[in-house]
């Protein structure tokens, strides 16, 4: 197996359609696939079809720069940097987005389905609420290109006469999940230290996978421990050597999430013009990992380095 | 002027919930608090974890995100979310949920998704997230909530986490198979359900209110027939949760005003 | 959390009751709890009620012994040592048990749907197949006690119209999970190395969980990598020190399979009389595992005994 | 007499069916041989799997069972039967599996559970184990068989394995999106299905045979009309399967006569 290994610029135009239902691997400010969601920003991607669980940096981003028509997810917004994602909720508000309410549960065993080519799956969680009864999505998306048939349904229990209604759930195949890992083996397997989120489910339902790595090891180490490692070498399409490559969120490990950078952007977030100020200085310019590095600064990549016991920047200030 | 924050009594009143050995679903803020204290003072075999899928972590540091890498060290197993959420629902365990939200109704019926319609949005939330798996599913909930009128509504905008839904039997007939709201903890005191009805009442108020206040920051009717005052927080309490729980004050805030003259 | 160490015998008598359905951790001769499974055959448990996917050793000794009245599985045997288990062939033609066939994803996902609390699970495996069409357990028996109302289902695909049929199967949530593990930490947390079968699965789904373990540790090594560990401590409900606890079976890290004592097994297995003569030689005479381990001998264990950079024993007369 | 023996000429036979860039779906035994052999010789970036969870081991010895210690080290991932019967099904992979059986028919479905009924049991086989999955779910099956009357049959006792069903479109009809039986491998030669009806033909016979004598074993028609002769093993075939893969003979067995004598 030869590691295709890519530069960001050539994934995204090769493997990126306008359009493309996409997978974000990470969770709110932890490993989101921040260089690839610039370059998608640079290279103006539309129409993209977000499909997660709890977003995250990325999925704002990517939906402030215009490059998203729909999303289904759980959750949108930066944790304490934006308990509702700043441009998520502008682009709601004004209908420049549909969006699809599910629950992380539900978002969760529909990627899980899709990994195991289950037809469907179902559960209990959800009945009776209006993520159930409600629909984002307008009747005339449903059942075109990747909007599945039903958001879901509600059915009984076909086995059990007093299991009361369930929630069948479609499954999720992306067309592309974007995964940050900490390691991918120069055979392509893929370890990912720390919590997994859905990323491994994710990389598993899609039809492409690329991946971000902080360090691309020998074969004869990530081998060595295979008890460790998340995705095995065929599942990879393009690996793309990222250091700090979900900067400014966080990667276990290797660096902390950067408050400095979250808050300056929760700042610029909000409106339309610091938002594309944020945009100019921050994405844009940069087309290379290493030019974006230069602009965070050296102080402040150290400020946010990794203790080598601790997996995060112990005393880091975080307000 | 008292010798404790709203926020300190707040985690506080939630700690005193938990039972030993609660598997406790917590985000991040209060409810890290709530449950590391109680933990410390009461609950030693309390397990705290995370939906992103952190099993019992150390907590040497206060995460502020349930994705904070400082969910990921030490904890008994590192795995994801499928897991996590899982978990919740595990018929073996005392699962505790800590949640909190937009709008909540007199029912503990929880919005935390927008307000208006899809159609016509007047303000959009972040999502459930894992709160409606929560409600759904966990052995019981505890829900914090600024006591507003605004957030104490006859009617939810949306309902994105089931309670006791249209009380009584309600959530048993929809197919629920345990769980429900247990207690709201506010700034202003500790709210439970009735038996019976499993409409909301007031159970607690803090000393630094009345009960006619609390149903006045109420925007449904209030029962205030059973309300007691809280016992104030112990020395011991205190002393806990400001400097082994919260040292860095990351979410407990400023120092009350007494306490920093003091 | 104090860890709840216990004999064999003593966990057998407090968790395991006549009529139990019991999950068998491993997998045909890997990772099979011997020990607890020699302990139950002395205490002369009946009518129990197995539940596996491919068993295995521990699968054929106790029916051999007599203490199955059930089986629901994918696959009865030991590999090349018994490609049909010996035992097993027999109790099923003399009608001694009640045999349900599945197929190992069909088991899986059983396990994983109780694991996870879904109330059914959902697959294209098996359409059209006699595994799906036929039952092996008496109508009268469905739906009382652990028996599920229905085998499974076919049904439409709820949500696609196109997707055709589907098999629905019932959740599985053994009375107790059966474990071999390498390691549990003194804090209770267990770790599984090398390939999890369906332990975890089998673990998460069940009502008790009783782990042998060759090692207990401390906690400071066991959390030092919690990516590597398999079950949080709080969901082992009991715990038994158990060097070579797997024996003859192998325990990845530890030891091989043992081919001198499978192939003695496979010799006494098929006939009654010399089946008992191997229960009484190798079963019902120990009550601890030291005095077992006497028995195989320190000659044969240092033949199985696992090269430190391979896990098994390089060069073991296999044959 | 030959200078090779059957099980040699099957393993390079399924051997040769492989692509490269397959994802081998293995058993042990013949089954390793073949996709070992593989791998050695034209299909370097097929990656071999196991039910059990073990991708890609470095098999520096050879498994005698798919739970064995040896599929468990230096693989790209260790996982659980739930990963790899998932694997299985992946719509991007062209995964090949190798199944045996008890018993085939002319379709090749597969009876690997028992003889007779559930009320009245004549024989058991183990069970389909993930057979029954990788048959339903797989890109393709090739199976391998001893070829004789009794387990080439008319009609199976059971349909442990789903292969063209009825042969035609039944199998698609049926709802299976993909899949199939490609060859099947005997100790005679080669079976393959035609592309309309889906019925079993000999499409090649091993030297040591003939095609009356592949159909005289045969306990149903089996056409033998585009029978050919399988081109013998090469010497490169022979030694990378003698010295490489199997240099102790685990699987292969005693070496031909001619070649002790040699």
């Amino acid at each position: 197996m030869t590691l295709n290994i890519m530069t960001a610029a050539d994934a995204v135009r090769k493997y990126i359609k306008d359009g493309d239902q996409i997978a974000l691997g990470g969770f709110t400010v932890n490993r989101n696939p921040m260089l690839i969601v610039r370059e998608i920003i640079r290279q103006e991607k539309k129409n993209l079809y977000m499909v997660v669980h709890s977003q995250g940096q990325s999925l704002e981003l990517l939906i402030g720069a215009g490059c998203v028509q729909r999303v289904e997810l759980a959750y949108g917004g930066v944790a304490r940097f934006a308990p509702t994602g700043n441009r998520f909720k502008k682009a709601f508000l004004e209908k420049k987005i549909e969006v699809e309410d599910y629950s992380n549960y539900h978002m969760v065993l529909r990627f899980m389905a899709g990994a195991m080519g289950l037809p469907f799956v179902a559960t209990k969680s959800g009945i009776e609420s209006d993520i159930v009864r409600l629909s984002g999505f307008s009747p005339e998306s449903r059942g075109k290109g990747n909007v599945p048939s039903h958001k879901l349904k509600i059915m009984d229990d076909p086995l059990d006469p007093n299991g009361g209604q369930v929630v069948v759930l479609p499954p999720l195949k992306p067309d592309v999940a974007l995964i940050h890992a900490q390691y991918v083996g120069d055979d392509g397997t893929c370890r990912i230290c720390g919590l997994t989120f859905a990323d491994i489910e994710q990389a598993k339902a899609a039809k492409t996978v690329i991946v971000t790595c902080e360090e691309i090891v020998p074969m004869d180490f990530i081998r060595e421990e295979p008890d460790q490692n998340s995705l095995p070498h065929f599942m990879i399409d393009a690996v793309i050597p990222a250091p700090f490559g979900a900067h400014p969120t966080a990667c276990h490990k290797f660096y902390d999430y950067d408050p400095m950078h979250l808050n300056l952007f929760k700042k610029m977030a909000p409106e339309d013009d610091s938002f594309k100020r944020y945009l100019d200085e921050w994405v844009y310019p940069f087309h290379s990992q290493e030019d974006y590095l230069e602009k965070v600064g050296i102080r402040d990549l150290l400020k946010i380095r990794a203790n080598s016991a601790l997996g995060y920047a112990p005393g880091l200030d975080r307000r | 002027m008292e010798s404790y924050t709203a926020t300190e009594i707040m985690a506080l009143s939630a700690g005193r919930l938990v039972h030993n050995g609660d598997i406790l679903f917590a985000g991040t803020g209060l409810s890290m608090l709530a449950a590391t204290v109680s933990k410390r003072i009461h609950a030693p075999e309390a397990t705290v974890f995370f939906e992103t899928g952190g099993i019992d972590p150390s907590l040497d540091e206060l995460p502020l995100a349930v994705a904070d890498p400082r969910v990921m060290v030490r904890t008994s197993v590192n795995t994801s979310l499928a897991d996590a959420l899982s978990l919740l629902c595990h018929p073996k365990f005392r699962t505790i949920a800590f949640l909190g939200a937009a709008q909540i109704d007199c029912y503990g019926n929880l919005n935390s998704t927008l307000m208006g319609t899809y159609e016509n949005p007047q303000q959009r939330f972040p999502g459930s997230g894992g709160a409606c798996d929560a409600a759904s599913m966990a052995y019981g909930v505890i829900i914090f909530m600024q006591h507003q009128r605004r957030r104490f509504v006859e009617k939810l905008d949306y309902l994105s986490s089931p309670g006791w839904l249209t009380g009584g039997d309600a959530r048993r007939r929809a197919g629920f198979k345990r769980g429900g709201p247990i207690a709201v903890v506010t700034n202003l005191g500790v709210m439970k359900f009735d038996e019976q009805t499993k409409k909301m009442y007031l159970d607690e108020y803090y000393p630094i209110t009345n009960p006619e206040k609390v149903a006045a920051e109420t925007g449904f009717h209030l029962d205030i027939s059973r309300a007691r005052e809280s016992l104030p927080p112990s020395d011991t309490e205190l002393t806990v949760l400001r400097q082994d729980v919260d040292p860095q004050r990351l979410i407990l805030g400023p120092m009350p005003v007494t306490s920093i003259t003091q």
